[in-house]
This record gives C-alpha cells, structure tokens and sequence, in this order.
C-alpha cells in the first residue's frame, strides 16, 4: 500500500497525532502553511487596526476616520476564529473534518466584515454569503460522493490509491472556491474594502489557504 | 471578446449566478460519470430499505425496538417511543401516510447523510459542527444588539 | 522606543547567528534544515535592523510616528 | 546560507536594472544604468523611517518582515529541492504580502492598489495548472526528482510547453512595468507599496529582488533541467531579457481585462492537462 509520503508532493513527514478516525498530520507542506496560519493570527491577536483616510468632498481636506472599538472586537474575535478554523484545515487528515473547516472558514469570512458599516461591503457580503452557503452543496456532496465510492474518508487510506472519482474531486475544489475565493474574488474585493488591516486581511489568507491545502489534498487523493 | 466577458465578471451581482453555472457544468460532467463508479458501503450502517414504506429514504430497517428504557412523561403522546420515527409532528405522519417521497429533510444536505452514518467514530467533526453553530450564532446575537444600539 | 543600542545589538546578534548558521550547515555540524530554517527567521531581523541602524543618525534610532 | 541570499538578492536587483535598461533602450530612451535598483535599495535603507500615525503597527512592520522571509524560505526551498508545490505555496502566500502591504497604512492609494491584488488572484491559477502537467508527467513534486528526470529524459520545455508557457505568464504578471502589473499602476502613484518608504522600501526591494531571481531560476531548473550553475545564470539573464521585450511592447491591461486573459490561459492549458489525462 502506498503512503501519504512516499507520493513525493508535499515532503516529509513531520508530525502526526492519532485522533479517533481522525488523524491530523504535519508534512513539510502543511507544516509550512500551518506556521503561516499561527504567524497571521498572532498579528490579528496583537495588532491595531489601521485608520483609513477619507477625502472630504469638494475640496482638500482629508480625515481619519474612527476606529469604533466594539465593532473592532467583535471583528478580532471573528478573525481569530478564522485563524483557528483555518489552522485545522491546514493539518486535518480527512476529507470530511477539512470539508466543516472549510465551511467554518466561510462563515466567519462574512463575520469579519459584518461589523463594517459600509453599504457596499455589506451588500456584496450577502451575495458572498448565497454563494458560501451554495458552496456546501458541492463540498459535502464531494466528501459524500468520495465515501460512498471508496468507503473511506481518510487521505492516509486513500493516498496513492487513484479510486476517488474525477467529479468527487471537481467538487470538492469547486466547493472550495465558493467558501473561499469566491469565483474570481468579484464579491471579494468590495467585501475588502471593510476597514480593519489585520482582519480584513485574514479574509484573504484564510481563503487562499484553503485552495493550497485542497490543491494538496486532490493532488494525493 | 475579452473585454465583455470582464465585464460581466466585474460585477457582484452575478457573483452567485456565474458560481452556479460552473457548479451546473461539473455536475452535468458528473452526470455522465455516475454509471463508472461503484459502491463501497463497508463502514457504513447496514441497512436494508424497504421501497415500499412510507418513510422510504429514512426507514433504516434492521430490528425495530419493541420496548425502551426511556421513560416519558406524557407516554400517550409519543406512542412510538424508542423509533427513529418517534418524534414525527402531525404533519410529517400526515406527509409520511399520503406520499413516500417527502418527509424530514436531516439527510436532504449531503453533509447531514454523511453524519448521520458517521458520528459514532468521529469526535472531531462533532466539535467542528458545533463551532460552526456557535460562530454563526454569535454573528447573528452580535447584529442584533447592533440593530437595538441604533 | 527603539533606541540606537538596541538596533546595533539586534544587528550583531542575528548577523553573528546567520553566519553561524551557515558556517555549520557547511562544515556538516548543523542540518542543513535546520539553517534554513534559522535563515528565514533571521534574515528579517538583520535586514531590518541594518536598515535602521543606517537610518540611525537621522533620528537616533527612534522610529517617531507620521502625523498626518 | 546567508552569503547565498545575498548573493540572490542581489543577482535579483541587477536583473530589475537590467530590465528597466532593456525597456528603455527598446523605447527609444537612455534609461537608468543597470545597477541603478541596487543603489536604490542601499539609498531607501538609508534614509529616514517611520510609522504613519494611522497604519496598523502590527501589519505594517510585521508584513515587510514576512516578505523577506518567504521570499528566503523560497530560496531555500530551491536549494534544498524540496517540493514543487511549497514553492507554489509561498508564491500565492506573496499575494497576502501585497495584500497586508496596501491595507496597513490606511492610504487610499495602497487600498486600492490592495484590492487589485486580491481580483487579480486569477494570476495564481496558471502556476497551478503548470503544477498539475509537471506531476503528471514526472510522477513527483520534488524538485530533485525533477531534475533527475530531465537528466535521463531530456528538457522538459518541449513535452510540458503549455506549463512553461503557463509559468511564463505567471512570472510576467509579477515583473514590473509587464502588461498584468495592475497592483503598481501608475494612477495609483506606486500602488500597493506607496506609503512604505525609509527602511521598509529598502527592505521589500531586496525582497523583491529575490523574488524575481528565485521565479526565474525555477523555471530554469523546471524546465532546462540541472545545467550548472553559469549556464543557469546565462539563461536566467535571457529568460529576463525575453520578458523585457514583452514588457516594453505591450501596454497595460485594464484591470479585470488582465484578470479575464490569465483566466482564460489557465482554462486553455486546464483543458490541454485534462485532454493529456484522459487519452494519454
């Protein structure tokens, strides 16, 4: 039987940790990506929020504007949780497990910036929010489809073994990319214009993350 | 050429429309797939289905309980204690007596199908669901409060 | 504030690591993983701290924030 | 270790030199001299630093540092001849930088700049498609592996050429002044990293540097295969050179328009890696 390591994507193995079905592993790959996450999260733990500069109509005059703490709480603890859900998407050894992270990813995306004022971000926030929810479809049709097919949900069983379907993979990539980069990132960029450096970011680093890591996933599946 | 189909991806609004046209095109891709795979039941929960019930797609089969430990407090309001189907509304008995092709809708997400054959081995995804729960109620608690300061 | 003292020493140290690091990842003491990954966590430092400390007579090796 | 990155960063600054000069004398104009980018670098380091009073701290300093170090982790990476695909990684991870580098300061320009990074994400894709055609035709991800398979089969430019061509869009859409260089156009004034002067400017500019020598040496180690050191370099000033030519000779897309033609180029050779997949 052929192992997650001797595939030759992702390097060696670091680090695993037996958890039930579960078995969460650090390669050299997700490792790196998983020190990324720790690094990113410790900057949204720590740092301020910058103060963007608005133009006053009409004429020269330029202000800051505000930060309004209590949003910028509510906005911390969401990036965080998104630190923390990403950070299990990125060492989680199942399909399953990185298909509710994924999710999880999802929804604290629109918490982040639902404390924005802005009527822009916030109506492009919604239809970021349809296609997330949409996207669930795809990404537990594609972890259910990858069970029913090979009775297993562990990438350890089914590494190297080439029996999960094309379309199981096309839909677990494209539920991906609706949780995080939502196609071609149309509704992310107005979402992005949310006030809040270090959260606003953490949109950003969570969803690209996601796509390295199923990118990841498909290659050794 | 190019220029038009930038711009008909530049704007949000179609953000869930153009999502839902590539989801359409792998299914439809999908569709034609399906014959080429096989089915691996072997950590799944036994079952045999019986076409012909009323509850088709959620009668799991297997031996029914006759009898239950559970006691309840008003015993003659829940007649079917100790059975999956213990906790159908009236409405859900009426659906489930007049047409085999409704009934509750836990297993209609893939993901719920995926649970319910699941849970007894996986801890871990069971913590991971209630976050999301907690996450997406915090969200909704959060504007709420906000609606009341303004 | 980061004063001038303290922009020297982050410099020193982290150079006198870097070259450490490499001497040994070449010499066969320390893995070459390893090296590596002391490299990328120090590099920043020194790159940052050199920038500085040339910066430093103009400021004593303040960093004073811009109004605007 | 260390003498190599410097030695890369600053390979990587006399390329930048040598890109503008190309540019320049294909315009018709003098240009800078070649070293002019090394000496901007040593200049920025040199000058008076700040913080703007409005930046997030954290993000500010913190997302200069991560440049580097990614871009070092990078050069590591090829050194060592780990995986393909990490190198892949830490390519997209330099979106974020971008990304971290624009909102820190509050300036609408850098935001702006920051906010074509993220829709120009589609620049990512054909590095992903270039990924999947090199595993599927070598089997690994490692680039040692592929080396040794170019040292038994030959360059892999011809069989993989829509993945070198692929990769060749990638790396010119990172080069500046190129037709896909959205995020520093000049109505941004410097785009992303306008409000980043003094130290933090030196910094990302020797990151920079090294970005653009690590992205060129990969696809001469992709592609031509292990050829020693002086000969990879030869090739790695050609391939810039190459780029140079595109960059002065093209204008600079519309922002979405760029987005659309990646796009499309990643859906082209996505169809090539699916045709090869499927009947071959």
């Amino acid at each position: 039987m052929i192992q997650v390591f001797d595939l030759n994507v992702e390097g060696r193995e670091l680090f695993s940790l037996s958890f039930g079905d579960i078995v969460p592993y650090f390669s050299v790959y997700t490792g790196a990506l998983a020190a990324f996450v720790i690094i990113f999260i410790l900057i949204a733990i720590f740092s301020l929020p910058e103060r963007q500069m608005n133009i006053a109509f009409g004429g020269d005059a330029y202000y800051a504007k505000e930060v309004n703490v209590p949003d910028m709480r509510f906005s911390r603890f969401m990036a965080i949780a998104c630190g923390a859900a990403t950070l299990g998407a990125m060492v989680t050894g199942d399909i399953f497990n990185f298909t509710l992270f994924a999710v999880m990813v999802g929804i604290t995306n629109i918490g982040i910036v639902a404390a924005s004022g802005n009527k822009h971000v916030l109506n492009a926030a919604f239809q970021y929010g349809i296609v997330a929810m949409l996207a669930t479809v795809p990404l537990f049709g594609g972890a259910a489809l990858i069970l029913a097919t090979t009775g297993s949900l562990s990438i350890w069983v089914l590494a190297g073994a080439g029996v999960v379907p094309l379309l199981a993979k096309a839909l677990l990539v494209l539920g991906v990319m609706g949780e995080g980069i939502a196609p071609l990132y149309i509704g992310k960029a107005e979402i992005i214009r949310a006030q809040g450096a270090p959260y606003v970011l953490m949109i950003h680093f969570s969803s690209l993350l996601l796509f390295l890591r199923v990118i990841e996933i498909v290659l050794v599946i | 050429m190019i220029h038009r189909i930038s711009g008909i991806l530049s704007n949000f609004d179609n953000l869930s429309r153009v999502y839902a046209v590539l989801i359409i095109i792998v299914i439809l891709g999908g569709i034609i797939s399906i014959p080429s795979m096989e089915y691996q039941g072997d950590r799944l929960y036994p079952k045999t289905i019986d076409r012909d019930s009323p509850l088709d797609p959620y009668d799991r089969g297997g031996e029914p309980f006759e009898r239950t430990e559970v006691l309840a407090e008003y015993p003659e309001n829940s007649p079917e204690l100790g059975f999956t189907t213990a906790y159908l509304t009236p409405l859900a008995i009426a659906l489930a007596t007049t047409t085999p092709h409704m009934g509750t809708t836990i297993v209609a997400h893939p993901g719920g199908i995926i649970d319910e054959i699941l849970y007894v081995t996986r801890g871990l995804d069971t913590v991971v669901e209630t976050a999301i729960l907690f996450v997406a109620f915090a969200m909704a608690s959060y504007l709420y409060r906000r609606r009341d300061d303004e | 504030m980061m004063k001038r003292f303290s922009i020297q020493l982050f410099a020193i140290i982290s150079g006198v690591i870097l070259v450490i690091a490499s001497a040994g990842a070449h010499l066969g003491i320390i893995a070459p993983s390893l090296s590596a990954v002391i490299a990328i966590l120090i590099v920043p430092v020194l790159l940052i701290s050199v920038g500085l400390l040339f910066a430093a007579r103009l400021t004593d090796g303040d960093i004073p924030f811009m109004g605007y | 270790m260390i003498e190599y990155i410097l030695a890369a960063i600053f390979a990587g600054l006399l390329l930048h030199g040598i890109h503008r000069k190309v540019i320049a004398r294909v315009q018709g104009r003098p240009g800078p001299p070649i070293w002019q980018e090394i000496l901007h670098t040593l200049k920025f380091l040199a000058k008076e630093t700040w913080i703007p009073k409005t930046a997030s701290q954290g993000v500010y300093v913190g997302v200069v540092a991560i440049s580097i170090g990614l871009w070092v982790a990078a050069f590591a990476l090829l050194m060592a001849g780990e995986s393909l695909l990490l190198l892949f990684a830490l390519y997209v991870l330099h979106k974020i930088v971008e990304h971290g580098i624009g909102l820190a300061s509050g300036s609408p320009y850098t935001k702006f700049g920051a906010i074509r990074s993220v829709v120009s994400a589609a620049s990512e894709l054909p590095l992903l498609s270039s990924v999947a055609l090199i595993y599927l035709i070598t089997g690994s991800l490692m680039l040692r592996d592929i080396e040794a398979y170019q040292v038994i089969n030959g360059p892999l430019l011809l069989p993989a050429l829509p993945a070198a061509i692929a990769l060749y869009m990638v790396i010119l859409s990172k080069i500046h002044y190129g037709p896909f260089s959205i995020v520093e156009a000049k109505e941004l004034v410097s785009g992303y990293w306008t409000e980043h002067f003094g130290v933090w400017r030196g910094v990302m500019n020797a990151a920079f540097g090294l970005k653009t020598f690590v992205l060129l040496y990969a696809f001469v180690m992709i592609f031509i295969g292990p050829v020693g050191v002086p000969v990879a370099l030869l090739l790695v000033f050609l391939l810039m050179i190459s780029l140079s030519f595109v960059c002065a000779a093209t204008p600079m897309l519309a922002p979405y328009d760029s987005v659309t033609v990646q796009t499309v180029t990643t859906a082209l050779v996505a169809c090539y890696i699916i045709y090869l997949g499927v009947f071959a």
